[in-house]
């Protein structure tokens, strides 16, 4: 297993830096989600406008992994559409379990292509895929 | 008189020479799972090439083997444990399922509304959440020993939490997470003064320090096989013989009878009324012989080789200015081979990731122990733990990647 | 097209060359516990050499490869037992701790003053006593389905017993004692029309014969490891997903949980939720390789081996005016390769000891099926069981020493 | 294991004899014993004179040595007080044991003694030690 697959410089920034980490004041949809063999836990909150996500943010804690992946999503997300959102998880979790491999359809992913390699890694596919999995029980509601 | 060669030993265990992601294995995860010796594994293969049958049951040469090499087992771990008899030695999973046994049968028949169960805020969760049962339909109330910052128990909180309303007490000998040893003995004691009988887990004493169920006067003992060389699907519960004279059964079915009727049955004596159906016997011998390899090194070699590594990795640790360690920080007598530790800017499961991909196999998370983690206010923490097989070098190896998971995680170290 | 080499299964077995008081091993008591071939020895030790860890709880190396080989035999028996999902396997210890599940969780919780519980006379102890425990437990009342004098289960018995009161019904796949294979499709989609679940004993049908939990549409479906040359120390519990979702747990502790607080608990997902502390991954890898073998041998040609041991068994048996059989005395399409029997003025305790002398392993006694015993009349019986390594040369020199038994009894023979 | 150390002809002789197979008329103690586990039943009756064992009698079902030996022990005790009577039940006991093994001493258990070598055959001791057993339950009362 190679490590420089996983924790990428895009990864480790994306989990240091802390400009999705927020609370957002009169989010629309507030969802918890959590991995309780890790511990980790996030809350996900977001503002619609419309049918479209006009912010996101998170709160909570976990590893680098499972950080670095929410705030990818949000960044993803932001200024889509609903749909094209839980069009955009469900490519994720495509991708993740190897179902999606065309790198034209992961590319739409953005940032979040660099999870791909997760798999290698099956203890830890647990923390990549908690945001959106989180995401999809928002909208599910 | 000290005496154990870590090097001589490490040849008994075939999977110590393993290569993880190209490097050679370095486990510290042996609070969790231990490896077994050729020994074990040859005493396995043994007894399906040369006895395997249904013990207890039948009159041929191979059932009498089988019933043989059984209860040879049970009284071996009678004599390491040091009962009074073997049938007070029940055979049983793991652990886990030892304490249910309790908590289905002592505790569902004992406990009234009102009882308190007292148990210790390190308990892993095989030692809490059956009482949480028991408790709920029984009406009976949990409390919880805290301990002091060092991880330690005091008098004083004994005191304050069994009391004359106190039925139960169920604690574990030494934590999985900090590696304290309690002193069970003076616990025992004092309950026994306030009418409570005392459950004790051993899952993570028995594989490394002399227990004697008697000199503690311990009314129920549990461990588990595969914490100390043994297979995987072998337990073991000692209990005191007037107490499980009185139990009911837990599991019912084959072999823990007397006579079945339509619609009623007689039971068999203990130890076989708490042993329902097939029993794993290929577990109880692979556990004999663990034990046999065990009492060859000696549990205080083995205890003083952990107290050595336990010292020098603790000083190591204690040089690096990033890292905490959670509990005792010296390898004081009451310190098992176990340190649980955090890392500044890094989550433990990062830490465990990045060691891995040198080999190294850690623990990191909540250690089946959530409510001390909680009490500790961490959610979860990273974990080593040593055995017999390991070595100062696994531990410097250990060291110095410390500092690559930092670096991965992108500080300088 | 059949298809078995009876030779070269023999050499994967190594006990079977065992010598026994001088003679060749003749082992005949396979319904009691099967032995093992060298694909399941060698994969335990590979196990233990290569893979071995804790489960779920490990981000390294070794603890991700132990949860791949455990849950791969996961999907293994549910491909094996066409199951709709992995997640409805269960591992548990043997047939009887997965209908003590049942009893404890199931029972317990939906068994309601008054409703029936409707057992087989044919079951074994351990599909019966739990029973009793629930019926007693909670006012339910237990009726029993007799079999006829060949002991089989008539279809107006079937109707006679289940009705709209039976909540449920819980019945051996085929017979310990009188080796007859019952027609649970037919028991099911009855007892289904009445409103009852039904659960299968499957200890000595899956060994045997070709097992769909889908089409026969069984709620649960119970056996264990060792009876099919697997390990002691594992069985399997098949449930339905939406009966195992709404079932409370049943062992509690590490691993099936989600959140433990101190005073609450939140349970995981099932499987998870029904298999608390370390689980028997090495049992587990043994059965996957059990399941393996029988695979390649292939189950028709098994089921189809053992019917013809069972005709030129029962054949010659029905020679000897001294030998009475139990039960079918054909080897029609419902009879699996169990045959009890008894012999004029020689108690089964003595048959069986002096056949040990000549190396014959059979069973006597009561089987765990006392009720069965007492409906046929006979304290004891005698009972020979085939599996795909036995020979007709085996049958040969178990007639054979027949007449030793009772030429020692001091009958001519 | 040599069969014809065990089934003896004293043995088959024994077992098959009815002589001590029958029911107490005016039984002064009646005790049932069994073995769970081999279905062995036996109820022992015995007729007191004074202190002194007048008659002794069985019924019930078992294999060759549970017969055989309790029809031994049966024909050892008759006439013998309760006091002595236990004492054989003790060297009996002790024999199958091995804690017994002085030769002058076993002579006194007259035929039971060929019952020796069942400790050779462990999953039949408990057929021959069976009445034994039985008849200690009733004098313990
Ligand atoms: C029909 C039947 N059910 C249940 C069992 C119990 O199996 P185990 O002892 O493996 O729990 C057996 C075997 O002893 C059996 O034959
Ligand atoms: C203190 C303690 N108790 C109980 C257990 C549970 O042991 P097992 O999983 O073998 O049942 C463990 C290990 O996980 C432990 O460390």
């Amino acid at each position: 297993m190679d490590l420089s697959s996983i924790y990428t410089e895009l990864i480790m920034e994306h989990s240091q830096s802390q400009h999705n980490k927020r609370r957002l004041e009169h989010a629309d949809h507030r969802e918890r989600g959590h991995n309780p063999s890790c511990g980790d836990e996030i809350t996900l909150e977001i503002k619609l406008r419309g049918e479209v996500i006009e912010d996101a943010a998170f709160t909570g804690t976990g590893c680098a992994i499972s950080q670095a992946s929410t705030s990818m999503m949000i960044d993803l997300i932001k200024g889509k559409t609903k749909d094209e959102a839980m069009k955009l998880v469900e490519t994720f979790l495509g991708m993740i379990k190897k179902e999606i491999t065309d790198e034209e359809e992961l590319e739409k992913l953005e940032d979040a292509i660099v999870l791909q390699n997760i798999s290698n890694m099956p203890a830890r596919v647990k923390c990549a895929v908690l945001a959106w999995h989180t995401l999809k029980e928002m909208f599910r509601e | 008189m000290f005496n154990l060669d870590v090097n001589e030993i490490r040849k008994d265990f075939p999977i110590l020479s393993l290569q993880v992601n190209g490097k050679r294995l370095v486990y510290l995860d042996n609070a969790a799972t231990t490896h077994k010796p050729v020994a074990v594994i040859d005493a396995m293969k043994h007894y399906y090439e040369n006895l395997n049958a249904n013990p207890h049951r039948g009159a041929h040469y191979l059932s009498v083997a089988a019933t043989e090499a059984y209860e040879g087992v049970r009284e071996k771990v009678r004599k390491f444990i040091n009962a009074a008899s073997s049938k007070e030695i029940i055979f049983t999973r793991n652990t886990t399922e030892s304490l249910n046994l309790l908590s289905y049968t002592y505790g569902m028949k004992y406990i009234e509304p009102g009882d308190e169960i007292v148990l210790s805020i390190t308990n892993h969760h095989s030692n809490i959440v059956p009482w949480q049962q028991v408790a709920k339909a029984k009406g009976a109330v949990l409390k919880y020993i805290y301990v002091d910052s060092n991880g330690r128990i005091t008098p004083e909180e004994i005191r304050n939490k069994i009391t004359s309303k106190t039925k139960v007490v169920s604690i574990g000998h030494m934590s999985n997470v900090l590696g304290v040893i309690y002193p069970v003995k003076e616990i025992i004691e004092y309950a026994h003064s306030m009418g409570a009988i005392v459950i004790v887990d051993g899952a993570q004493s028995v594989p490394h320090i002399k227990v004697d169920v008697t000199d503690m006067d311990a009314d129920f003992y549990a461990f588990s096989g595969h914490k100390m060389l043994g297979p995987m699907g072998i337990g073991v519960l000692y209990g005191k013989a007037e107490l499980l004279e009185k139990m009911p059964p837990f599991l019912t079915g084959g072999d823990m009878i007397e006579y079945v009727y339509e619609q009623e049955t007689t039971f068999a004596k203990f130890p076989f009324k708490f042993e329902a159906g097939t029993q794993n016997v290929e577990g109880a011998v692979g556990l004999g012989a663990a034990i046999d390899y065990i009492c060859n090194i000696g549990l205080h070699n083995i205890h003083e080789h952990e107290r050595r590594l336990t010292e020098y990795a603790i000083d190591k640790m204690k040089e690096i200015p990033y890292i905490h360690i959670y509990g005792p920080k010296s390898a004081d007598e009451d310190k098992g081979g176990v340190i649980s530790f955090s890392i500044d800017g890094v989550h433990p499961h990062d830490t465990a990731s990045i060691l891995d991909a040198y080999g190294i196999a850690i623990r990191a998370g909540h250690h089946c122990a959530q409510p001390l983690m909680r009490f500790l206010g961490a959610p979860a923490t990273s974990r080593i733990s040593f055995y017999l097989y390991n070595t100062t070098e696994e531990i410097d190896i250990f060291i110095d990647n410390i500092k690559n998971v930092r670096r991965w995680l992108g500080y300088g170290s």
